[in-house]
């Protein structure tokens, strides 16, 4: 199992903040993205979009990343705090 | 007290001061506080709601205070971030530094806010008569946080023009 | 309030911040202070004596805050320095900006920091237990005011670390 | 009528925080300084240091400017503030 989180205009955009997800998310952020998009057009569009940051355990890595049961995977657009 | 805050309540930089200056041995403090523009693209902003990521704010916020530590001689770095529904006018984020030397002390409490500005995880909705929009992130902020990363690489090299 | 102060009597931050913040449009502010350090070239310091040329003073800071002025977009300006018998620890120096960019804030701050340092007319005598002593410019203090100099002259050229 | 001011170091060293000159003094700060230096070893010794600052009417000058009657002229170490 490992948890998928959503953040800010992502959140809403797909009206989900945290899914679940078992083997069939596979082993790589690759794998994943390919999963997620399949699931409707908005899913898609977030997924593809060029500047999607995707986070593991809470730390920025790329597309052949991999990814490990347990771990904690997030999405989100580009920061803008402070 | 924590190096870093993140949290709803509002903070007091008269407070803040004294903590940092409260090592005697210091001579120089710098200090940056935000606060919500109440103007913003044109359009007049009544407030913000800022979410953020939590565990992973807190680990971000803790790797960039440890790499100004590592770049500069620093005797306190104090680092507040508010979350949450806040106002137009509301302080949003405070960042104080203190040092025995006035450059390092200027330096880290920017390389602090160019770092935490495109590293942590914060987005703001902006509230405003047209109807509330999610920031858009800025080349400038990019620009500014990847002048660090230049200025260490090139340390030594041609430039007079540098603050390193 | 004026821009400029120089004044025997302590002052204080947490009011000088209120005060930087009452034009409500700002996003950032800065602010330095500096406190007499307790030890100095290895030597404990009890308290310095900071002598100065009142007419100039005046003219120099307000110079260097019309420098900055042109340089950044800035919506408050506020310089104190304190003169006279001051102890260890005391606060001697206070300069703080507002202004809509954090950028500016920062680099007008250290600007005029760095501008007052070597060429406003103030000299430091301190009292340490192995008697007076006036303190001797420092060529570090030098070289950080002529970045700024250099930063004009060489605005486009090849040096990507400037913090231009 | 010419006002010097010594300052810091200087006024300590000299035992003197001003004075008033007349054309002695010459019309240039070359010529003040000369002048100046004569008054003894410790004048000629602040004189010809080379970090000396002088300043006509409280803006800082190089050696070849012109001194006229009224002006304020002051002798300073480099500054220590801040």
């Amino acid at each position: 199992m490992i948890k998928v989180l959503f953040f800010a205009r992502y959140r809403e955009q797909l009206g989900c903040s945290e899914l679940q997800l078992g083997e069939e998310a596979g082993n790589t952020v690759s794998s994943l993205r390919q999963l997620l998009s399949d699931k409707g057009e908005n899913w898609a569009e977030v997924m593809r979009h060029p500047t999607t940051l995707v986070a593991i355990n809470q730390t920025v890595v790329s597309d052949d990343a991999s990814i490990a049961a347990g771990d904690e995977v997030a999405f989100f657009p580009p920061v803008t705090g402070g | 007290m924590p190096e870093i805050s993140v949290q709803n309540e509002d903070f007091s930089v008269a407070a803040e001061y004294d903590l940092l200056c409260q090592e005697f041995g210091a001579g120089a403090v710098v200090m940056f506080s935000g606060r919500v523009r109440d103007m913003n693209l044109g359009d007049k902003v009544g407030g913000l709601c800022l979410e953020h990521y939590p565990a992973m704010t807190q680990s971000v916020l803790e790797a960039i205070v440890a790499e100004a530590r590592d770049r500069w001689p620093l005797n306190a770095v104090r680092v507040i971030h508010r979350v949450g529904q806040l106002h137009a006018g509301d302080q949003i984020v405070f960042t104080g530094v203190a040092s025995a030397h006035r450059g390092a002390a200027f330096d880290a409490c920017e390389f602090i806010m160019d770092n935490l500005k495109t590293r942590a995880p914060f987005w703001k909705k902006e509230q405003t008569l047209e109807g509330d929009r999610w920031l858009e992130a800025r080349q400038k902020d990019l620009d500014a946080a990847a002048r660090w990363d230049e200025q260490e690489r090139s340390a030594d090299n041609c430039c007079q023009g540098t603050k390193a």
